[in-house]
């Protein structure tokens, strides 16, 4: 048993900081907090030139082959650099799922230009009516000859006004238990009848409504078995996981501790101490990150794992980018740009967006579900 | 202990909740940002007499305009309300329109003092001189919770000295007691209606099968802060009915009142957002209006665990 | 409106505390630690004199008419002295259930003796398998011609040792729901088959098991209907909500702010903000339980007041008896007596005592349910 | 990083659990009450050379140490292991039985000091000075946690300077450190021990017709547990792997993974016991015990507010 990190690893990530250092400039950031897009075109394709895009991914797919620990680093130094990552994100996530489920000719038509940074994919699944319940969604696929009709909406589609494609949840059947009766598309996004929503948010990210008029698609867009789309949205999912939340958290103490030393407030107890607190807090959630992607590494499911670092990590964010705004005072709600704004908005934005990190790739109770039902084999309530 | 309402205080705050139900819906609040002033609301409240009965031959008590200050943050009003009733009391007269800063001035500056933005009369401590600063609004210092915030340069107007050395201190002092208590309602009323907000939500959302306030996980912490929220009522009416009725114990509620409103808002305003989901975050909600006002509110006179420890020498340390 | 307390309440108030430092002694207090019986004869008896055991009751039922602003100052005053009072809060629950739903003859036989002081009653509730679910219970009375026959076991039948009778609930239908196969008795702890084994908690109370073998009683020992014991059970229930709480919390902050300006710690700055944490939610609790006792003393229900002032003060007593022990340190655990031991053992036996105030008379989470479904309208889970 | 278990400490773990399950039932740690030691626990300890094995010629990491110190928090064996151990390190030799003053004395006596009523050798910071004193076990204080406890007078038995100035505070504080690492460990096992007892009694124990662990309100507070605990084992292992292998990290991760170790084993404790309702406060309920010793581990260097603090200015503070 060790803990010290991999020379390979660490190579990595002397390569990815480097590289970072120099595509994630302050206009890329500043771009990303006025669209609030988070995905930078230039960061993107240089990215996929280096195969970082799927570095997990076999060398003949087109990726590095690297382990979910080498993913973890990748992951961590674009938290602690504050790249932007939706766009890779949520196409990863979709692409993951074609690669297993698609058929050759999606895998043909789709992977290439992913993997060259060529196009995006977004994930429609939300629904009015369906969140943390994804399974209950409504938008409905109905078959008309050898295509399909769709016709609905989804909420939160980040990314689909850059998409090339959405990867559709829809609902094919509704005579069966919610589970069994959905259907995966891979919906192109220049199909007529497709159209979009901007919708702004509190943490200032961009997403989108998506609504699905009449949308026509060839049968050959569909992604998995009619009426099993449940098994290809449970392959997408499990890609969802990431490991690197504490970054988040690492990010945020070491701007509060730079604030701090700059302004002489480390000297007051209770500073140090509530950054010593939240010092401590990413410590633990970067290693249950760590461990998740380790257990990842040695071949076993992890979703117990990365619920735990998902869940704590997320919290943690939210107490502490709460403190360290009451530890600067007003001043730490300027904007950025404000005469007398603190860490260029830094944390201000952090409170803001916290909160939400809760709530997107499985809510706090969601995470908490799967941890005492299936790490602890409670039982259902 | 009579906690009923006088059916004075019952009229004035039917009166008031009526106005800002009609003039201060939520469309109304995001007009007003990112200033976070409504001139029309303002002059309208003006006329009704809210300003005026804050000064001391208003008729008022503190009690009173802590009724006042809960339906400003029930409503999100974007009026200064309470600003301008704690200067207002301090110059013992109404002038359109004048506010006070909460941090002793630094270099002759008082930094970030609400309503600064849209007063023409900021009141500060510089030294130990308690001054009066006439000018025009000074520039917005832009914030999370569009609040009208400015620096304000206390050579740069018509500066007049109130008063100096230990009654400067002491005036400031007591100005600030008064805001504490108010600032307290201000917070339960956010916390209150963020409160119902979630609670209408969870009785409205559907996932799984049933109303999500029918799960435990929130069904219980909703209990939580409603106790909170309660607790905080009792505490800040209390507060400011001891500013006037109970002087010594006045200054001590004051300042747990504001502290404890500044926790409770900021949790229940952040649980409601959360058990929105997504939907918290879409800025057509109401709720992450009451998010980002709630932390302001709590920080604006700085650190509060600092303020926490300062209480704490003030109720126990001998040598206080 | 205004929070002052009445010149009547104020009066009380100082007579009941000039009362309590000359009974509650530290002879007394000794001897209730050493036992773990939270009730002293003399002080009982004492109090029953002056008619404060049902000082609540109307004068011409023996009480004194108070209302429950003045009962909250009585039970305020006897938190902040740290009298034991089990004993008498224990029967006077059973005894206000007897007095509207017991028989004349009950009434007659019972009632005085308990203005009296001469006797105490204790409650037959909790079984093995039915805690918060009092509702579910085993024990049997089954009629045998004029007579019923009970058998079973209650747990934590505190003061049973003492008390002259039980006040039980018994299981006399299982053929109907569970709340409508109940009945409840008044036993005499000296009947034949009624056996106690004394139980030792963590908090150093001494509380009981009580078994049940064939024990007999004539059918006038059954108090209310039978078949209808949840309906005497809530009535009982409905007493057992005390509103001052949070005078538990005021005495630890009262005894910590005098440990750390004897010893100079309340200079240190997170000493200093640890005790106004404590104190502030020590105001907010006794407001609580103020408030509760007012909107009683109005002719409302205070039911969902009652629990907020339960909940709260508890819980924070929990978490500040936790907190001084951190400032103290080790020393703060040395039990009483001990050299170098702080407060007479105060901290140590409140942070014992403190978690079982989060069970007993409802716990936390029976309290969450009430607020949450009757005051806030929440369906059930 | 490679988190599986080397065959070498397997064995040490699986024969070390053996041991304790079946030599420190509960039975046994409560017939161990109120001293808190197990004399023949301890020389059964000492044959199978959980002793030795922490001298600097024993071979054993301190992660080695630290897998053992779990089992003792787990088991709650009443036996020095970490004070022994640590003392061991300082003194390159083991004595029958040593222990550390975790505090520095005052007036030449240290208080308090862990295992001091039953070891019968003290190291301790004397002013500028490492010193070992030998004599009988001292008195016990009695105290909560049922450890052996004791004040103890530097110079009331045979002291021997072990070093001076500078040394002498390397040497302490490297020993603090490693009492640190090996304290989270302990913490980790009653911390662990106390989930499991509270996930085994949720599944049991009904109420309203279903196991409380179907309630939300106890299943995710279990969920949060768990995951404080996962956390403190990869934290405190973490720590005292550092201690051997990456020497400018081991000082600040034994310090985290020390506080965070006496928070989560005294939440987690709380919870467990809380979910046991009246049960756990029955003393026949094992949860109390290590509701009680995890207060103790917890608080044994003082104020824990105080550490946090001293770990921030470490950490951040430009001058340190």
């Amino acid at each position: 048993m060790n803990f010290a990190s991999t020379e390979r690893a660490e190579s990595f990530r002397a390569e990815v900081r480097g590289f970072l250092a120099e595509h994630v400039t302050d206009e890329v950031r500043r771009r990303v907090e006025e669209t609030g897009t988070h995905h930078d075109w230039g960061l993107h394709r240089a990215m996929a030139d280096r195969h970082w895009i799927a570095a997990s991914w076999p060398e003949e797919y087109g990726g590095l082959g690297w382990g979910p620990w080498e993913m973890n680093v990748l992951e961590e130094e674009l938290f602690l650099a504050g790249a932007p990552r939706d766009g890779m994100s949520l196409t990863m996530t979709a692409t993951n799922a074609i690669h297993h489920a698609g058929s050759d000719e999606q895998r043909r038509s789709v992977i290439p230009r992913v993997l060259s940074g060529e196009i995006l994919l977004c994930l429609g699944w939300s629904e009015p009516d369906a969140g943390s319940d994804s399974a209950s969604a409504k938008t409905r696929a109905a078959r008309d000859g050898g295509s399909w009709v769709i016709n609905g909406q989804k909420m939160f589609t980040t990314m689909a006004h850059e998409a090339t494609y959405v990867f559709l949840l829809t609902r094919t059947n509704t005579e069966v238990p919610k589970h069994r009766g959905l259907t995966m598309f891979l919906v192109p996004t220049d199909t007529p009848g497709f159209e979009l929503q901007p919708v702004h948010t509190l943490g200032g990210e961009r997403t989108n409504i998506t609504f699905y008029s009449d949308v026509r698609v060839p049968d050959s867009a569909r992604v998995g078995e009619v009426d099993h789309g449940w098994d290809v949205m449970r392959v997408a999912l499990s890609y969802e996981h990431g490991t690197s939340w504490g970054a988040h958290l690492e990010r945020l103490v070491q701007r509060g501790a730079a604030w701090a030393r700059a302004t002489g407030r480390i000297e007051e107890p209770s500073v140090a101490e509530r950054l010593a607190r939240a010092a401590t807090d990413a410590e633990v959630a970067m290693l249950l990150g760590q461990y998740s992607a380790w257990v990842g590494e040695s071949g076993r499911i992890s979703d117990v794992e990365a619920s735990m670092a998902k869940l704590f990590s997320s919290e943690a964010l939210v107490r502490h980018s709460g403190e360290l705004v009451d530890v600067i005072g007003p001043e730490a709600l300027l904007k950025d740009g404000q005469p007398g704004s603190v860490a260029d908005g830094d944390f201000e934005h952090a409170y803001r967006q916290s909160v939400v990190r809760t709530i997107y790739a499985g809510s706090s109770e969601m995470q908490r579900n799967i941890i005492s039902q299936r790490g602890l084999g409670l039982p259902r309530g | 202990m009579e906690l009923t309402l006088t059916s004075d205080q019952e009229a004035l705050v039917d009166a008031f909740a009526g106005f800002l139900a009609k003039e201060s819906p939520p469309q109304a609040v995001r007009a007003a940002e990112p200033l976070g002033f409504d001139a029309r609301l303002w002059s309208k409240a003006v006329e009704m007499g809210v300003a005026t009965m804050a000064l001391p031959d208003g008729g008022a008590a503190l009690l009173d305009l802590a009724l006042l200050a809960e339906l400003v943050g029930r409503h999100l009003a974007p009026i200064p309300f309470v600003e301008a009733a704690v200067a207002g009391r301090v110059l013992g007269e109404q002038r359109q329109l004048a506010t006070i800063a909460l941090r002793p001035a630094v270099d002759g500056v008082a930094r970030l003092v609400p309503a600064a933005a849209v007063a023409t009369a900021v009141i500060a401590l510089d030294g130990n001189e308690l001054v009066v600063v006439e000018g025009r609004p000074l520039p917005l210092a832009a914030n999370m919770a569009s609040a009208p915030l400015a620096d304000c340069d206390l050579h740069a107007g018509e500066r007049t000295v109130l008063a100096t050395g230990a009654e400067a201190v002491a005036r400031h002092a007591r100005a600030l007691d008064e805001w504490r208590a108010l600032a307290a309602s201000v917070l339960y009323g956010i916390a209150a209606s963020a409160l119902d907000i979630a609670v209408a939500y969870a009785k409205q959302r559907e996932q799984f099968g049933k109303p999500i306030g029918a799960f435990q996980s929130i069904a219980h912490r909703l209990a939580d802060d409603a106790t909170a929220v309660q607790g905080l009522q009792l505490l800040s009416r209390k507060a400011a009915w001891a500013l006037d009725d109970d002087p010594t114990e006045g200054g001590r509620l004051a300042a747990m009142a504001y502290l404890w409103g500044g926790e409770v808002a900021n949790k229940v305003a952040g649980d409601s957002l959360h058990y929105h989901g997504g939907y918290g975050f879409m800025l057509e909600y109401d709720i992450q209006l009451h998010f980002r006002r709630a932390k302001l509110w709590s920080v604006a006179m700085g650190d509060p665990r600092a303020a926490y420890t300062r209480l704490g020498y003030q109720l126990f340390s001998g040598a206080a």
